[in-house]
């Protein structure tokens, strides 16, 4: 399942439905991005963060996520996926995005949520925008973002 | 005719979020639309001369700059995500 | 922290504890293990779990994770690790083994959660011993767990 | 003396989970501890023989069978491991 939303999200609930939709699982891997304080882009290295604004594009972001998630069954023996994306104004220390997989074994749990993680960051239609005590301004995208995405293609 | 978005930097730099737009004769794959947009938009020049990446997606499925535009197509312009 | 118990966990407890010690995470990762119903090891191939026996070496079981975990933050940049290990008898869909890291970036946090897990399938000293209708067998070491261990051994 | 630990299915057949055992002067490498035991205990002679892997910790660490025995050390004898 897949939710865009503004509300904040409860892990214990996230995982206890996975447990249930997962039926026979054998491992669960949650991941749970947050709101830094510090970032450590080009812009406004070092000052501390006061607030971040979540843009993103509707109904492209549910289709692009689906397609990740669809993606990611067709690689790995999935027993369920979930992926939360917050949007609008977040604070430093807040949730931002949720993916939780079950499977029967480990190793695929913990592939399809860096995949699907991965491909978020590339190809979801999220943009942030960081405000500090001088500076309002976009975040850049990470080289390093991009890389990860060129590991996958190497399969 | 042709319904386009703006997002994240692009969308505060043109002061608008989305328009409309009757394609001309000349004007078939986004190349084409890029340099009509940067024609008869100042704003939409100035950001396509100053911005390293613009991506591109059309009915919401990012393509490159060939792709044929269709009647009632959805467009839209915007930075490199960085959600996650 | 390392805890060998008897006792269940709960995710958003030591999540929630993971968030204060790492202070400003960007990334945490969660790994809970749960007993299978079904096991595809060779022995009692297809036949239902009924309980599972967990038996460890008491003293070498915190000694070794410790040695797991100090190595995790020698590699990677981690603001705070947990693992639990249960002992004792469990039965099918009970939660026995949670790994959770955090760390400024998501790559970390994938990368030291799963060696984690790597290294305590084959180095912690833990035994399971399975019941079904028919049998009660010592489960057998997997391959792929010696084999996971030969890719970290790589870098 | 030394003290011996055993666990899982190696207990289990032993019918033992420790025992205390002084080393006689032939006895200082794990392979010879193991060469020993096998001697005086028929049933440790039958572990021995029919499993394909057994492994040793001294003081809780894993050691291969040359490891030198040292007077209190606390050897143990067990499968490869199955958590997780």
């Amino acid at each position: 399942m897949i939710s865009v939303q503004t509300d904040d999200f409860e892990i214990a609930k996230e995982y206890a439905q996975l447990r249930i939709t997962a039926g026979d699982a054998g491992a669960i891997v949650t991941f749970t991005g947050l709101v830094r304080e510090i970032y450590d882009h080009d812009n406004a290295a070092g000052e501390k963060i006061q607030s971040l604004f979540l843009e993103h594009y509707p109904g492209m972001t549910e289709k692009s996520l689906q397609t990740i998630v669809t993606r990611a069954n067709d690689k790995w023996d999935l027993l369920a996926t979930r992926v939360i994306h917050r949007v609008g104004v977040l604070q430093p220390s807040d949730q931002i995005v949720f993916v939780g997989t079950a499977s029967a074994h480990r190793q695929n749990a913990f592939d399809a949520a860096r995949f699907i993680m991965d491909f978020l960051k590339s190809e979801a239609p999220f943009w942030k925008k960081q405000v500090t005590e001088s500076s309002t301004e976009w975040v850049e995208s990470r080289q390093t973002d991009a890389e990860a995405i060129e590991t996958w293609r190497q399969d | 005719m042709i319904q386009i978005h703006y997002f994240a930097s692009i969308r505060e730099r043109l002061e608008a979020d989305q328009e409309q737009l009757t394609l001309p004769d000349h004007v078939s794959s986004i190349d084409e639309l890029i340099k009509h947009l940067a024609t008869i938009n100042p704003k939409f020049s100035a950001v396509v001369n100053s911005t390293s990446k613009i991506l591109v997606a059309v009915n919401q499925t990012v393509v490159d700059r060939s792709y044929k535009l269709s009647e009632n197509d959805e467009v839209a312009f915007f930075p490199p995500m960085t959600g996650g």
